[in-house]
């Protein structure tokens, strides 16, 4: 791809094709992808709150199994990461390979610390006989923090790509996915364990 | 050259994406099949007789009339729960021997009403057949049809 | 028409419109069976009707499909294909395997699993002709242009091949068999086949008006990313009531309610795209079929799937009339009328005459549509009906069932329609009236495609 | 934190502030768990979170580059939470 007709054209025209979506800072079909996970997320999250009006007993007495400290721990933990994602974002654009990598490095790290934390409360969740089919609060937990958690994995092999490949494009389309992963997390962090 | 990339990029993240949704869809499926194997359906009762009769089943394209589990055309009854509608979870016997009645004494001409092919199937056959209807029958399926009407 | 081997497609074109034919003169006997059942019930009962009906509707759109690779891939490759007799050969291999099949059918020779009912051997020739096919395909494709139409195209016939690997697989538990029989069906029609849908129209697009190919690409790889982010995860919707866990009534019933976004973007797309587009093309009966594809499939596939796509909907509504309408509109909006559009723009180049005959071709359109649309209302309120005193007031099937007679009835009425739309059609694009040819001067209208 | 340029300083405070905002949301919980205050509790969770949400967008994901869209995701975000939270609101656990 990329190659025929699409190299001998115009950056003027290119930029224009994307409609409405060319208003948005960095790469247009990443946030095709972003717009999807919110919507996903949204409609997760809005199925448990109307769940939750129809057992509320049910969904306040599981709720008390979470532990809303590991919920904030994670919370800090990814928007830390993702700090230094967004760092790394301008770093890029200075033309700083090395510190870009450096910062990417580290947003990974805490990427990893957070789904160590998760992993935690998963184990204990299990050991206490909670799981996947426990009660519908249960299901919805594991799948929307289950779901949430598969994107970190994903995130994080593509923060390891675009560290490896670290153009300054790759670095904000690759940092883009990782803060709509944040912003899902802030989300379901207060619907689950807040409120 | 970045702009020359916008093609392969959005075609890249395309692939990534749609891998990533393979790979949990895969995920999820793999539980499911152990769920299925473990959980909602009796792996022990699957017995010789009820394998013979799913494949009746499929021999005589019954799925092209009725539905099973809801799926199949919609021109005759359901039948993944033929066996509770015949009360065979009361009386089993008597479930399994309505059941052959009935392939017994199809079709029957009755003028406009949708008829039933004769299957001539075999008494063993029959039975099989049964037996494949009352293993359905107690798959767990999160508690449809609504009701016994199927 | 620029390259030689682009002419095997026309045998693909024709062999797609006989079994269309075939699949529609079966649908009226079905629809006719449901009025007056005792008719033909010795010679031909329902389920062996059934089969033939759905099996030649598969084979065709497939059929149509190969035969849409084969115009467009050296057009947009820049290249004669790597193989026309291999083309062949494999037309051969279908054509045997799906006379084969009906045939055997009418004999009572078949297997058992829905849509899936093929003798192995016909499943293996079906494998063999769609490597055949990929190989053949494939190779123009590397060896020539690669254009994001070929691409996509290229993934979603791939997928089909790999995920009808699958019908091989037939489990002896009932809940097993169910699981991996969606992954062929459902992914086929709402995964993959998207993929072939979308680029098809993307070609379409290109070559009717005239926009841009930059702009065209981008639309083609955001309607396919919708398609397979919501598309694969959106299998769950099947998986509710079949021995499956309970948490797929939450990931089945939010990814296929999202489902109807890339339906809706690709109705955008090509209304956005007739609208920008700068080019006056002469076969408006194609720019027809290609707006109606869209926009049918999006109210087949996109509203009337998520009417009752919601797992606490679906409990009631599941196996019901409203699955059938659905299952008719989304098939005629999405796949039938995208390839009597590619049929449609196609066979004027590869007969080397100027589209004309439109009028009928038209007329066609609004019947064959018009047919579906009121089909899709009967069976909508017949499934409504059917879920409120079968599933809600308990009532048995058969007597539901006969109380149903009178949207019976109408959806066989509109099935006549639809039949006569289907004649029609084929009569405009095989029998053009030749005094409108005029020998010796270059029919090719359309300026730098 | 990269330390030196000035255009960094943005996103620390950013950072800075999203943690105060995640420390105010806990005291809102701990609100919401009591009985008189429950409701303002509530709020306070969906307000903060709403504001973490749209901090995250103009400056991690930097919308504050295209405003049209950030409107459009906070009117987005909020209308969910809305939703969520007036449902919690309305039918309070026993």
């Amino acid at each position: 791809m990329g190659d025929g007709e699409g190299a001998c054209n115009e950056a003027v025209e290119i930029s224009s094709g994307w409609g409405p979506l060319s208003a948005l800072p960095g790469d247009a079909m990443m946030w095709i992808l972003i717009i999807s996970e919110l919507a996903v997320f949204g409609a997760a999250l809005a199925g448990y709150a109307v769940s939750r009006a129809l057992d509320p007993e049910l969904f306040s007495a599981s709720q008390a199994h979470l532990d809303p400290f590991s919920g904030a721990l994670n919370t800090a933990i990814l928007l830390t990461s993702g700090a230094f994602a967004a760092g790394a974002v301008r770093q890029a654009r200075a033309g700083a390979i090395r510190t870009t990598r450096w910062l990417i490095g580290i947003a990974f790290l805490f990427g990893l610390a957070f789904l160590t934390v998760k992993v935690g409360e998963y184990a204990g969740h299990l050991a206490d006989g909670y799981g996947l089919e426990a009660n519908t609060f249960f299901t919805l937990y594991y799948l929307v923090t289950g779901f949430h958690a598969a994107h970190v994995v994903f995130g994080l092999m593509i923060l390891a790509l675009v560290a490896a490949f670290a153009s300054e494009e790759n670095v904000t389309t690759g940092c883009a996915f990782w803060h709509m992963v944040d912003l899902v997390w802030v989300l379901v962090f207060a619907v689950f364990y807040l409120s | 050259m970045s702009e020359g990339l916008t093609a392969s990029k959005a075609r890249n993240i395309f692939y990534g994406g749609s891998l990533f949704f393979l790979v949990v869809f895969g995920a999820l499926t793999v539980h499911s099949h152990f769920y299925a194997v473990n959980t909602s359906t009796n792996a022990e009762g699957l017995t010789d007789s009820v394998v013979h009769g799913k494949r009746i089943w499929e021999e005589n394209s019954c799925i092209n009339c009725h539905t099973l589990l809801g799926e199949g055309a919609y021109f005759a009854p359901e039948l993944g729960n033929v066996w509770v509608r015949y009360g065979g979870r009361d009386d089993p016997e008597g479930a399994r021997e309505a059941i052959k009645l009935w392939m017994q004494s199809q079709p029957s001409g009755i003028e406009g009403r949708r008829q039933m092919p004769q299957f001539n199937l075999t008494d063993e056959e029959l039975d099989a057949l049964a037996d494949f209807f009352k293993w359905v029958s107690e798959i767990d399926t999160q508690n449809w049809p609504p009701n016994d009407a199927g | 028409m620029k390259y030689q081997s682009q002419k095997v497609a026309a045998y693909y074109f024709y062999c797609a419109m006989a079994l269309f034919a075939a699949q529609v003169t079966f649908g009226l006997v079905l629809g006719y069976i449901y009025v007056a059942p005792n008719f033909l019930s010795e010679l031909l009962p329902f389920n062996i009707a059934r089969m033939i009906h759905t099996n030649a509707l598969i084979v065709w759109l497939l059929l149509g499909f190969f035969g849409a690779a084969y115009y467009l891939v050296p057009e947009e490759s820049e290249t004669e294909l790597h193989s026309p007799k291999l083309a062949i050969l494999q037309l051969v291999l279908l054509m045997v395997g799906a006379s084969g099949a009906v045939v055997g059918y009418l004999f009572r020779v078949h297997e058992g699993r829905e849509f899936l009912e093929q003798p192995l051997w016909v499943k293996l020739g079906i494998v063999a002709a769609a490597l055949i096919f990929l190989y053949n395909i494939t190779l123009t494709v590397l060896k020539g242009r690669k254009t994001a139409i070929t691409n996509v195209l290229l993934l979603g016939l791939w997928g089909i091949a790999l995920f009808f690997l699958f019908a091989l697989y037939n489990p002896a538990n009932l809940t097993l068999d169910k699981i991996y029989w969606w992954y062929v069906v459902h992914i086929w029609v709402e995964g993959v086949w998207e993929l072939v849908m979308a680029s098809i129209l993307a070609f379409m697009m290109l070559k009717l008006t005239g926009v841009d190919r930059e702009v065209v690409d981008k639309w083609l790889y955001s309607i396919v990313a919708l398609a397979l982010f919501t598309g694969l995860l959106g299998t769950g919707h099947h998986y509710y009531w079949i021995g499956t866990p309970g948490y797929w009534q939450w990931i089945g019933s939010i990814f296929s309610a999202l489902e109807v976004a890339p339906f809706f973007a690709m109705v955008v797309f090509t209304f956005v795209m007739v609208w920008k587009g700068r080019r006056e093309h002469p076969n408006k009966a194609a720019l027809l079929w290609a707006l109606g594809c869209s926009t049918l499939a999006f109210f087949g596939a996109g509203v009337w799937g998520f009417m009752h796509t919601l797992a606490p909907i679906n409990y009631y509504t599941h196996g019901t009339q409203v699955t059938a309408a659905h299952g008719h509109l989304a098939f005629y909006g999405a796949y039938v009328c995208l390839n009597l559009a590619i049929i449609t723009y196609a066979m004027p180049h590869l007969k080397n005459r100027a589209p004309y005959n439109q009028v009928l071709n038209m007329v066609a359109f609004w019947l064959m549509s018009g047919g579906m649309a009121f089909m899709t209302f009967t069976l909508t309120f017949a499934g409504v009906v059917q879920t409120h005193l079968q599933r809600v007031n308990g009532e048995y099937f058969m007597d539901v069932q006969d109380q149903l007679a009178l949207f019976f009835w109408m959806r066989f009425g509109s099935g006549v329609a639809v039949v006569l739309g289907v004649l029609l059609f084929l009569y405009a694009v095989l029998m053009p009236r030749k005094e409108v040819v005029t020998p010796g001067v270059k029919t090719e209208t359309v300026p730098a495609e | 934190m990269p330390h030196g340029a000035i255009r960094e300083r943005p996103l620390l405070l950013t950072w800075a502030v999203l943690m105060a905002l995640s420390a105010l949301g806990a005291f809102g919980a701990w609100l919401a768990d009591g009985g008189t205050l429950r409701l303002a509790g509530l709020g306070a969770i969906a307000l903060f979170t709403l504001f973490k949400a749209r901090l995250i967008l103009a400056n991690y994901l930097e919308l504050s580059r295209a405003p049209g869209w950030l409107a459009g995701f906070s009117v987005a975000i909020f209308l969910l939470l809305a939703m969520i939270f007036c449902l919690i609101a309305l039918v309070p656990a026993p």
